[in-house]
């Protein structure tokens, strides 16, 4: 998690969202993994899209696990609270800020070590209780921190830069979070910001927990003949289902009905998402559907990217536990407790 | 051969006490005995005789052999009693180990339903049948009344043979049944079942009875689980996160019921509060640290297991100075060990818990009215230390129902955060905001939390980091910082709640730990009428204030009095205290049942001898 | 300014020496410099020259800071040396701290393909620059070799400059690239380019070089992790599993990689062994526990992080009684802390892991050698005792090349499984088999493995437990199990490795555990200039022999030399032996590198003069 | 797990099976679970499987966690060894005994908390590694043992017995089986030990991991109206997928065509396996129409029980391992031992 300061170079002519604020104001310090690692595409991503959505910086918190995926906290906006916590437990510790101020954009970065093996069960639980954050797995096949073992995400078949082949079935995020009940799934690809972009910026609209599973090779440890994992597999292999296209709450709404194909999911902040299937029949709120397609998908070995579910409809942490409005870290004292009077009578014969 | 119509032969035999007897009531688990072992608790209370319940109870829901014990005792002494005056043994699998323990010129009242095995006939004793289960029977229709009440009858027995007050009892049933008429009635019948054929075929009361007394005023009956519930509700903790796990179950099921009365926005009606039951002990911790850190009080309680589950949580938490309160209600280990017993065995491993130089606040409570303290001051000391601190309860005081003082709650307290920089301060300093740089060398850096300001903005790791809160692997950067918590370790000395002490002008003391407190008192006393005066002292936090040193210092022998097998609060006072060690000699006991005064007498006693 | 061609003005200005030389390598990680670091290590190896290798990296993949130290060291002190010799400064981030760390009349061997900034330049050093990237650009074509070339350049710059025996090193890359011709001759390139490049620069060899010696005859070159691999495929492990962390990861790589050589079943060609990469660490060791309790030889490795989860199953295999071993290689915490530094930072953690009364044995080797021996030794412990048995290794021990005895085995010993019942013996037994129980009051009580009789059956579990074997939740019942596991744990100590000794009639010493071995004999010598004699103990197992309550009782002080910050070897001591505190002075030195012996006079020196 | 010895009254006319013994010799000690609790029947299905399976009680191996489910594992099998190991890790702990000895039968016994909850992670890997044993949940809906709260199998609307509703997703650990590529799935009702005895049965001649979820209602805590775990509402809401026929190795397979509708799977262990499928349509080798068979009755509000899938074909933990076909534990130390000729080799000059 090294991090060296970034000399604040400000082009004059960079260009600046509503808030005044240009594209270096969203980046962190200077990343220190290695050149060409998918990671840092990623993070491009996210400034990329929390630049155009005109976040305030001081209003996002950064959580993450232990792993090359996890030092990406420190790498975009530098003006948020991050916390790099320890390897696996980032679900619970962002189920905790976010049960304390309902009010921040909480973005958990992690990897597929930090998320599918060590991590599993508090995954499972942060999807079940509907977490609102945007949560990306750097998704690389391997352990790129402690050198390229196998992670659970390994195919079958896939082989190490040694050559041993992973022979350990993968668990599949997406998969998993469908049977789990997750509300929001997308799949990205490190390669294609283009896709990654408006995918971010719509899960940080989401009503509840917005999972995205980004292909992000690791150039050290996976990205060679034989990797499942790697930059040329992933783009030979890229089956898009669908386009997000994301409308932000201020832009009016041209009230126009969504051509043939195209989807229009109003988000909980009132912004809307457009999302154009590209297979035409592929139905983004079906379930079944989706899970279907992606096992066909991957017994043909393609790998399916883009916006693959979405369920706007179900409650998220706060409005299952009926909550207040006001995030609970800023209910007066005055409020929360019952008094002298209300004391006395405890246990009292 | 049965026992019908007893006369007491015995009568004043030993035995002849008022307001002081133990009584002891064994039963089968999960037939409802507690509520009945309740009203007697209420009735002795509310007749201002002090009084103390131990429920010995199995780990398993239904049924196994189950035993609460009860005393009352006009001087306050109400620590465990080994020898019984009353056994109600209600439960023939236990019937002949039951019998054996009542004192000689006690009473066993039996169900005389069923006939007695003449081996269990001793000549020291009496013994007095009721027919409980036939009456049940008799007087009862469905099947489910005919076991529950069968208690009740036997509570009503004990009225009329210990002479409670037969009012306050009715009274009590009245209320705890108010609005179900049928339910209080069948009780009301029930009870005076048993208090009419006590009345009927002994001649109550018993030498060994109860009087109304004033020794309870302006003290309340509570375990000390719902007294550290109270204390979070009361120091506005506003989320919780645990997982299920014997004995700290009841103090989140406390809470939630406390939040769902206290806590509902008037408003909006909607919570004010924020309970998760987690999918494990380690999300458990990790949630409190995540709303710690953002600036809710947040608690998560559990019992060893769930500390050994937390270990490497907690040092997060420890080494991002992130502020975070444990409650560790303690049973008997090691591993799963005897959940239902209660045990002192967590001590060594929360003072050191997780991997690497870690050291932690703790506190120790002896009592449900220091739960109820404690718990209020274990949130400010976690935020001024800005730290994890754990609170060290156990099954003995945790569950059990305790006389104590009523609690009492100064309506100006104000939470104490610790230095905590907010928005205009940060937007005002001239100077960049680094979250670990310490500028008037004081332990604790402000913290800033999320969501405030960017110039407040800091990246909280559990890796290796300077004062500025950078990534480091730098000796001399990452020292200055470990460096830092070991003087603010050090430093809350004076913060914890400074020991109990009694001088008598001693060489020679007890010093002990949490609910050891009123057996080990017990055991002064007895004591000294041998002869031995000893001084007294209770560890109340860790780390040890001065206090502890003196006493330490003015003794020449420190029995130090705890319920585990390695002598763990001896081993923190000699690694974290300057006493020699051969000062402090140990009593240990570690059965898993609360402590009583003979087991301290007996150890101090032939230690001395030798 | 740059400097071209430099005579060294400062010829043998102190730095005059043969065979006892530190060289300091600074790179950018990720680049290659490792291979080029070994071939140095191994061509002073060749050459008889005892030496050391201090691998000081940051943790992280490719593009920080990253150091290799080689001490060079006739006499055979190979601990880390603060004042180097010669600096091989080739990363331009952090020439200001390197040139800087250079000792009078050293030297700086940079790359001059670019200038270097005059502020760098001292007066009392030689720069001695190697175009190294000039010549690597000119030399090769593609752009990996263009990067990772450069180091061999530089390497064969310092054979010249060092008089390191040229066709030993050029062997060492035949050897290296057997096969790999085109390879081969690329790094032999490169070899002379930076050879000749410093034989007509600089007039070589510098005043301070090397010279064949015989000082490693019947030594070998090798890390602690290697060589704890080695023992468990020697001890006949056959599970194991883990999960990645660092530094442990390279002791399951080198275990996996000695299964694939010597475990394949020769009829079948099928595997031996079954290695799993588990989902957490919990899995790992609950893995070995099952493996273990099953019959089989089972370990997992792992670093603080992994043994602050594995608390609550420690306590399981320790009430079970069921062996297991565990390797713990440690690193700077606290939390993540600093993951390739190095510290004896879990020594308390380990000796008492677990909620509840826990003890366990721990082992301290001090070397790769003692790695091999007790890792041996490790599983024969866990079994004679059954129960859990912890390694405790580190960073510099595990990763780092040492020069220790070549390992030897003797082909006729076995396993020694302790207490095991076999089908035929329980099959004629007459008697019932009962797990705990102890006919013979013997500590350990025979076990019986699954699958082998119903005569044999039994239920492990980690509640409350009799010697039966049967739950209880009975108090005597309960002691008779938990005092016996105490005496079993104390009855290890005769058992463990004893502890190292060196006695010269002083009462003063140095006390000392693990990889700081060599750093405090170095000191012992030097202080022994000044005419301070001093007595050696280096603890090298948990429960502590008897050897070493003698060793306390015969010295008035003694220095407890450790790497970490709450003096954790101390705290073990002072709790387990029966030495006053205030004999037991402590040096701790825990900024995350390898010991020097400077570090241990300087502190012995004031706290004497104190 | 208290345990009481039971008084082994031996009526001379019980049958015996082929090993000579009673349906007695199967049991173990008498049940401390609260009377009417599902898990009790459970145990008498055990109890009978593996008295008709003919095996032998010490080539069982049985394994739990913590909970009252943990306790069934003291209730069968007297003549075998059992471990009680700590709640969630029972997983763990089979794993690496099953990794010791291949030859054992291994059966672990588990609660919905146990496995779904703290244990999540590790069914999800032992899963995925396709451990070879009977891995039953005794699924009631709630933590028994520490007295009632909703476990993480409990249905949204659900009721404590104060009223208290659930408002978070269940986790069904079928469904969360088919996307983790779980090679054989079973759901049973504590209320049906005919339809649950075959299922054991073909668990134990089963591959790999056989996971069988039986609803077990547990009578203390959850089985009052609002309980969707109760008796009442599974036996209203049964809807049986397909109904297993179990033919033992020994007995001669009548070679005849399988009748329309029935699936006959030959075991690893040579035994047959007979599959009716009561929705004629139904298919327990398509793992994609039997998730949709799956969420279509969850939504319906149905309990679908029987043997739901199966793959016979895929390998186990020491298939994919290439262990030898000898327990590892048994392997002499010669064969272990490389000897001191090969170890003066290392690091030397
Ligand atoms: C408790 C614990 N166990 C193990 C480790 C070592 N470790 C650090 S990162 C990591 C896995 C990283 O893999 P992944 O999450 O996929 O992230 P990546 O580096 O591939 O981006 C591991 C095992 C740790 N830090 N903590
Ligand atoms: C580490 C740990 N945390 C918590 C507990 C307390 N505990 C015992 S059983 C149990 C849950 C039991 O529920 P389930 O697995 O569904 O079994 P059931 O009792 O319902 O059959 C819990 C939380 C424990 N024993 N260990
Ligand atoms: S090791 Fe892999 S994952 Fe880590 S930084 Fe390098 S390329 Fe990225
Ligand atoms: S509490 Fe429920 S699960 Fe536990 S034994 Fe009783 S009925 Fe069964
Ligand atoms: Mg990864
Ligand atoms: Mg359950």
């Amino acid at each position: 998690m090294a991090s060296i300061d970034k000399p604040p170079i400000v082009h004059p002519g960079t260009r600046r969202n509503s808030l005044g604020l240009t594209i270096r104001d969203y980046e962190g310090s200077m990343s220190t993994l290695c050149a060409g690692c998918g990671h840092d595409s990623v993070t491009a991503a996210i400034v990329h899209a929390l630049w155009e959505m005109d976040t305030q910086p001081h209003m996002i918190a950064k959580l993450s696990g232990i792993g090359c995926s996890a030092k990406t906290t420190a790498y975009f906006a530098r003006g948020a609270h991050g916390f790099n916590t320890v390897h696996g437990r980032m679900a619970t510790i962002a189920t905790g800020a976010a049960a304390a101020n309902r009010d921040l954009l909480y973005i958990g970065i992690s990897g597929d070590g930090d998320s599918l093996s060590i991590g599993l069960g508090h995954l499972a639980h942060l999807i079940r209780r509907n977490v609102r954050m945007v949560y990306i797995i750097e998704n690389n096949g391997v352990y790129g921190l402690t050198k390229g073992q196998f992670s659970p995400s390994a195919d079958v078949g896939s082989t190490t830069k040694r050559g041993d082949p992973n022979n350990t079935p993968p668990i599949d995020p997406m998969s998993l979070g469908l049977s789990l009940g997750a509300t929001f799934l997308a799949r990205g690809f490190s390669g294609d910001k283009q896709q990654l972009v408006p995918i971010i910026k719509a899960a940080a609209s989401h009503r509840g927990l917005a999972l995205i599973d980004v292909i992000s090779p690791c150039v050290t440890f996976n990205d060679h003949e034989g990797s499942t994992k790697s930059y040329l597999f992933t783009r030979q292999h890229d089956s898009t289902a669908t386009e997000a296209d994301f409308v932000p709450v201020q832009a009016e709404i041209v009230a126009s009905v969504p051509p043939e194909g195209v989807l229009s999911v109003t988000m909980h902040d009132g912004s809307v998402l457009r999302v154009r299937s590209v297979p035409s029949d592929y139905d983004p709120t079906d379930r079944e559907a989706v899970a279907e397609h992606l096992r066909q998908a991957r017994a043909a070995g393609d790998v399916v990217t883009g916006l693959l579910y979405i369920d706007e409809t179900s409650a998220d942490l706060h409005e299952m536990h009926d909550t207040v409005s006001q995030p609970l870290r800023d209910i007066p004292f005055a409020q929360l407790c019952p008094g002298s009077e209300v004391l006395a009578g405890f246990g009292a014969r | 051969m049965v026992l019908e119509k007893v006369v007491p032969a015995l009568a004043g035999g030993g035995s002849g006490r008022v307001n002081d007897l133990a009584i002891k009531l064994a039963n089968v688990n999960g037939t409802g005995s507690s509520s009945a072992n309740n009203l007697l608790m209420q009735a002795f209370f509310r007749m201002g005789i002090p009084v103390s319940g131990k429920n010995l109870f199995p780990s398993n829901i239904q049924g196994l052999p189950t035993w609460y014990e009860i005393r009352v005792n006009a001087a306050g002494h109400t620590a465990r009693a080994l020898d019984y005056d009353v056994m109600v043994a209600m439960n023939a699998n236990t019937y002949a180990q039951d019998i054996a323990e009542v004192r000689a010129g006690g009473y066993v009242v039996w169900d005389a339903s069923w006939p007695l095995d003449p081996v269990l006939l001793r000549g020291d004793i009496d013994y007095l049948g009721v027919p409980v289960a036939r009456m049940c029977t008799e007087s009862f229709r469905s099947p489910r009344e005919r076991t529950m009440m069968q208690n009740v009858v036997t509570a009503g027995a004990l009225v009329a043979l210990l002479a409670i007050d037969l009012d306050t009892v009715s009274n009590l049933l009245a209320e705890k049944f108010a609005g179900k008429d049928r339910l209080r009635d069948s009780n009301q019948r029930a009870l005076m079942l048993g208090y009419d054929y006590a009345r009927e075929h002994f001649d109550c009361p018993l030498p060994c009875h109860v009087e109304v007394m004033e020794g309870t005023a302006d003290s309340i009956l509570i375990d000390g689980n719902t007294a550290a519930a109270l204390g979070c509700l009361y120091a506005g903790v506003t989320v919780a996160a645990w997982y299920p796990i014997t004995p700290s179950t009841s103090l989140m099921d406390a809470f939630a019921q406390l939040c769902r009365r206290f806590r509902r926005d008037p408003v909006s009606g909607r919570n004010n509060y924020l309970i998760l039951q987690a999918e494990d002990e380690l999300a458990a911790l990790g949630i409190v640290i995540g709303a710690s850190w953002n600036g809710a009080r947040a608690v998560t309680s559990t019992s060893g297991p769930g500390i050994s589950l937390m270990g490497e949580l907690i040092g997060l938490a420890y080494y991002t100075e992130t502020p975070v309160v444990i409650v560790d209600v303690q049973r008997a280990g090691p591993s799963t060990g005897m959940p239902t017993r209660t045990q002192q065995g967590d001590i060594l491993t929360c003072a050191y818990a997780s991997h690497g130089d870690t050291k932690h606040i703790l506190l120790f409570p002896g009592n449900p009215a220091e739960c109820f303290d404690f718990a209020v001051r274990s949130f400010d000391l976690a935020e001024q230390f800005q730290t994890p601190v754990m609170m060290l309860s156990d099954v003995d005081i945790g569950m059990n129902d305790w006389v104590v003082p009523r609690l009492s709650w100064d309506d100006s307290w104000v939470p104490e955060h610790g230095p905590v920089i907010d928005a205009p301060a940060l937007e005002s300093r001239v100077e960049a905001y680094h979250r670990y740089a310490n500028p008037n060398a004081d332990e604790v850096s402000p913290r800033t939390l999320p969501g405030i300001s960017e110039r407040g903005a800091y990246f909280a790791r559990g890796s290796g980091h300077n004062q500025l809160g950078g990534y480091t692997e730098t000796p001399d950067e990452y020292l200055e910082v470990v460096d830092r918590l070991a003087r603010k370790h050090a430093a809350a000395a004076s913060a914890v709640p400074p020991p109990q002490i009694e001088r008598r002008g001693a060489r020679t003391a007890l010093l002990t730990v949490g609910g050891c407190d009123p057996a080990v008192r017990e055991a002064i006393e007895l004591l000294a009428t041998e002869g031995l005066r000893l001084d007294y002292m209770r560890i109340r936090g860790f780390p040890f204030a001065a206090a502890v040193e003196d006493f330490l210092a003015d003794h020449d022998t420190i029995f130090v009095v705890e319920q585990n097998r390695d002598a763990q609060l001896r081993s923190l006072l000699v690694l974290e205290t300057t006493v020699p060690k051969d000062r402090l000699r140990s009593v240990l006991v570690y059965g898993g049942f609360p402590l009583s005064a003979a087991e301290v007498v007996d150890s101090v006693r032939t230690q001395m001898e030798a």
